[in-house]
């Protein structure tokens, strides 16, 4: 397999997988029948979790709560391609790719809770980045992480997600040109679901958000963000083109966000049903399946296996978020410096009492 | 009588000034087609046209810039920040420029800029939504920086900060936003630099702003049950502030506790204190106390009432300061 | 004439007339002969200028002054294209640009002299915008104000000069995606002076600056800055286009910063000599004389009086500069706000006494 | 006994902190080929190579935010903002993220970065070359602020900042980089956190950092000719702050007069005042006293002196707090 991005194929985005799961492209990816299982799986977990996310948020279990359904493949498709040691740098939206690096669900979820901000589940260890709100702010830290990585000498790879909104913030722009500048092990994954709350992406740049990777002096490319292979293969040879030495690659998947922006918002303000419907229609996960199922790589079976498998771990999950008490009000203090000074030691003890 | 619930009157003040001047436009982050995230701007694009109510893409820095741009082809920018820690991307833009240019264009060019911004915290928020960011507008010169604590003090604030020919920060109290007030709104009353004695007292002044102003009040109330008159001071006007009702207040009661939500150090209490100093010295009775957000991060949620003053720590630092 | 700009024309720069001066494109850009001479009128007077202002910063007359010197034909080419009521937001560097406008010099160089911060001149009445250092920060109010002149219905068009240096800002890019999906009437002109102070522009970015363009959806060229006919030209064009409602244009000029960054700099400490010599050989007024010489557009005698004229010109300058006082201590407090707070007043009669 | 320049002081503190531990980063504008605009990198880029020691595109906010990546990657940066205002565009990156982040990761990974920033005014500047920023900083939790008025204190100071494991803001003064002191460079000494008397007074205390520091020193000297004795404290690390210094020399002196370039309102001299009275309410003769920059933006280089607290005002206030 070539690992150069199907650079300049242009705005029709690459695509491995028609919206009917019938194969338009090469569908061998690279990945073993048992991978592709494990793709389907893990897209069928991510969206059972999520519901069960607006679920418990409702319940008054989470505070707001920014679901990803109709994202799975762009999530799960890219997060599948990293190595142990690739690092990635989050939005507040990825909690499938969260899901696939391993980071428990619970602490993950934490953040959502409103027990803690940012980071509940250890970074370093699972080489996901903490959850991070300031729109663009984590691409300047990938950067910073990159190219710490490879004063180290190590050949691992760092992934930074974002979101079509995001593009617009001058963060994204410095570091898309330091990781072009410095030529940094670095790969720029953009989800463009369509919308930046209420903005729809045509409103948010009159540009494409993949072409904008030619001006930093690195390749980007389109891929349809609902094709899971599609996703995966670009997001394979931009990390094998990083890895090797030879730069960044933006990526920009094109998907859709089926779901209101957050729990607090209502989408009906802003966007019609009928894109809403079309969206629907083009679902990641039933594309994927149909061609599994039709390729002979799985059988209903492992889909109803997989469905059960979900089911069991959204209950496991939403014990475990239920469970999950307010944190020790002196972790307000105790976090802050690893050198507090006294001013704030009688400030503490002023409010533990 | 009407009763307004202060996103209510501040979607009317907006309304009313779109209406009254048309060099007045509104935009910012998600104000148009959805209203904005907590309704303030609901309707106004539907009524006033795309042209003068808009979207802006997610440029903070870009924002702000834009609407200096604004006021030198005689616009009047009324502009939304969507919450505290997302005005700050625009620092620079307003720092250098909003505050400071009308000194570097002699006057040529009013820089009637309103910033609006949801402020403080107690509404469960995420990270980076309940900020208390009046400190860093308020030592910046050039910046006029208000933040209502009512429903028809909101209206009249923000008329006044639109009509005001200075660039204003208004910090509009996000966990108040569907509080309740009754009554006709209007624009004039109580100006830009003049704090609001909302309830008399004698034995203790309590000052505060924004959310804190209810706590305050309610604390009012329970000191009151102790035989502890205490007078209560909206601010409203952080910069400038009301050097004249610090004044007054300190000579006329000796003590002063000043709340705010933010972290204690450098927050705008020291400066009131500072200026409480200075102004009344020799009436003082007691230290300035201080109840104020800890010199932490903004805390998750469900460790924000630890954060925030509460009613008894209010009552307990006014007990002290009394008994001083 | 066409007004597309030379669009896609690629990495080699548009150019009309070689190092040498002689033609190698269409060198009817549209200007009278009596018009091509003013470009170099105008271009010898900002030289001369230029020097006589190094020469004050050396006597103590200006506090830190940047040159511009080997620049002159991308200010001058471009201010010359403007129409009365088209507005420049410049950087600190566009002193040519300000004398074409029609900014009084001695006003101008008060910023300099350290007597005043801004804009001394009336920005409305020159249509030019107060001097500004904080890099990249002219550029979103150039968008803000070319949507101001849009809502009133002018035609006129917003010129944003900015460095190569600038465009690593976030800045930059949110003003450019603004000016692009408002396709705004608007020019963004970059002079790219192959530095900024000691960074060369080959590790300020990767990628082509004019290239940038079509990730924000509008068209970029790449100009020959030394060459003031192919800058009008460029320029023009990108004018035509904005005020005819087709949106912005980037403009990169290629130009050499000849000197220092500023007086307070030493170049030598970063880069060699041989490239600033290299640079002056591709002086821009010398190779636009050779041409306007050639072409018979202008005689020996007509140059020696532009620099008689320029001598003129400087001495003059230089006299106003002089007598240039302090500014009254007062308007340290009566210009900040238009309503000044109580607390302001008494600051103010502690400070004057 | 060797006379270092402030300048010179910190370059080597830098020298020698990439030395002794090869996990410190240096970068920032303008730092490698060119050594800097005030030299302070001078030579470091040579000594250490391209990898430890680089300059980087004008990004102030990708700058800053690549360095809390870095910490994540287990490195020490110390980045350079070549100007006071130029550390504002890095300010959402700064507030949300170097502030924060230890907090928000529990500890597990320290944000041992230090960010110099060139400040102060004095120097004939252009615009935005002369802003006192330390309030912005100072109030900003999980960060800690050190200014230094000397050379030898200047090195110690960095060289604390770099080993320190949570980000620390160091302001240095640039009036005073060509300043000069003589004496051994050590890193021990008084820490963060603690201020330094530097001359011992009875009447009345004079509190500075940064380069109103020397001003404080010669308004000492013409005050012992009047019979009266100043204390001079050098508060150097603004955050935080030194209270057993500012309550012993309040107790002690009974009159304070805090200096400060930064406009009044809100400025750190704000904060002292307020804890000072909070310390020593009761020991105080006379209200502290601020002697500061104006509520204006930092004027042209002709009206500086104007603005930047002169020995007079100095003087003048300790006179009047004395004679209170
Ligand atoms: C600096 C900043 N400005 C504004 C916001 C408020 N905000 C939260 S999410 C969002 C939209 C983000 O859009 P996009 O990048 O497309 O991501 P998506 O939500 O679609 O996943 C906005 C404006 C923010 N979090 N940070
Ligand atoms: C926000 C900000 N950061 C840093 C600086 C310091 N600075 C002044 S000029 C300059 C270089 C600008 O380079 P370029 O944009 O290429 O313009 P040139 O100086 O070459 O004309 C820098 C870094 C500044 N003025 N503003
Ligand atoms: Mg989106
Ligand atoms: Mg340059």
């Amino acid at each position: 397999m070539s690992d150069e991005p199907e650079h300049g194929a242009g705005t029709e985005p690459v695509r491995i997988l028609a919206p009917d799961g019938s194969p338009v492209g090469d569908a061998d990816v690279g990945l073993s029948p048992e991978e592709l299982r494990e793709l389907l799986r893990w897209m069928v977990l991510a969206r059972r979790l999520d519901r069960e996310c607006v679920a418990l948020q409702r319940q008054g279990e989470l505070t707001v709560y920014p679901g990803f359904e109709g994202q799975e493949a762009a999530q799960v498709g890219s997060a599948f391609a990293l190595g142990q040691l690739d690092f990635v740098w989050p939005t507040f939206r990825e909690l499938a790719v969260a899901l696939v690096r391993g980071v428990d669900a619970v602490q993950y979820l934490q953040y959502h809770r409103g027990t803690w901000h940012g980071g509940p589940y250890d970074p370093r260890a699972t080489r996901f980045g903490p959850i991070c709100i300031p729109i663009a702010t984590q691409l300047p830290h990938a950067a910073g992480y990159a190219l710490g990585q490879r004063l180290d000498g190590s050949d691992a790879v760092t992934m930074a997600y974002f979101g079509d909104g995001s593009t617009s913030e001058g963060d994204f722009h410095e570091a898309a040109n330091l990781a072009g500048v410095w030529r940094l092990p670095m790969v720029l994954f953009c989800q463009n679901n369509g919308w930046a709350i209420s903005l729809p992406s045509s409103e948010q740049t009159a540009g494409e958000i993949w072409r904008r990777a030619e001006g930093y002096g690195f390749p980007g490319v389109r891929v349809d963000g609902n094709d899971v292979l599609a996703v995966h293969r670009a997001t394979a040879r931009a990390l094998e083109r990083a890895r090797r030495g030879d730069g960044p690659t933006l990526i920009e998947a094109m998907t859709y966000r089926i779901g209101a922006h957050s729990t607090a918002d209502d989408a009906t303000r802003y966007r019609d049903d009928a894109e809403v419907e079309r969206a629907r229609a083009a679902d990641p996960i039933a594309r994927f399946r149909s061609w599994l199922l039709a390729a002979g790589h799985a059988d209903d079976r492992f889909v109803t296996a997989c469905e059960e498998q979900a089911d069991a771990f959204a209950l496991e999950v939403r014990t475990g978020v239920i469970a999950t008490p307010a944190p020790p009000a002196e972790w307000m203090f105790d976090w802050v410096y690893a050198d507090p000074p006294p001013s704030l030691g009688r400030q503490r003890d002023e409010a533990l009492g | 009588m009407t009763e307004w619930t202060m996103s209510g009157a501040l979607n009317r003040a907006l309304y009313d000034a779109l209406a009254e001047d048309p060099r007045v436009l509104v935009f910012g982050e998600d104000v148009g087609r959805s209203g904005g995230v907590f309704r303030v701007t609901d309707g106004l694009q539907a009524e006033y046209g795309e042209a003068r109510v808009f979207d802006t893409p997610i440029s903070e820095a870009g924002i702000a810039g834009a609407a200096v741009g604004l006021c030198f082809a005689g616009w009047r920018p009324v502009v939304e920040m969507q919450f505290d820690a997302f005005s700050y991307p625009a620092m620079e833009q307003v720092v250098d420029h909003v505050a400071k240019m009308r000194m570097r264009v002699r006057g040529r060019v009013d820089m009637s800029i309103t910033l609006r911004i949801p402020a403080f915290g107690g509404i469960k928020g995420k990270e980076h939504h309940g900020e208390s960011p009046e400190t860093y507008y308020a030592h910046t010169a050039g910046l006029k920086v208000v933040a209502p604590s009512s429903a028809l003090d909101a209206y009249r604030l923000l008329r006044q900060a639109i009509a005001d020919p200075d660039p204003v920060i208004v910090l509009e109290p996000k966990a108040r936003y569907w509080s309740k007030e009754s009554g006709e709104l209007a624009s004039d009353g109580p100006g830009i630099g003049n704090a609001r004695v909302l309830r008399d007292g004698e034995n203790v002044t309590l000052m505060a702003w924004g959310a804190m102003v209810a706590r305050v009040l309610d604390s009012a109330a329970i000191l009151a049950d102790e035989a502890i008159s205490a007078r209560v001071v909206d601010l409203r006007s952080l910069s400038p502030l009301d050097d004249a009702v610090l004044e007054r207040c300190a000579r006329e009661t000796g003590r002063v506790v000043v709340v705010h939500e933010a972290p204690r150090s450098v927050g705008l209490g020291a400066e009131v204190a500072a200026r409480i100093m200075e102004l009344a010295f020799d009436h003082l009775q007691a230290p300035v106390a201080r109840v104020t957000g800890w010199d932490t991060p903004y805390p998750p949620a469900s460790l924000e009432q630890l954060y925030l003053p509460s009613v008894e720590r209010i009552c307990d630092a006014a007990r002290k300061v009394v008994a001083y």
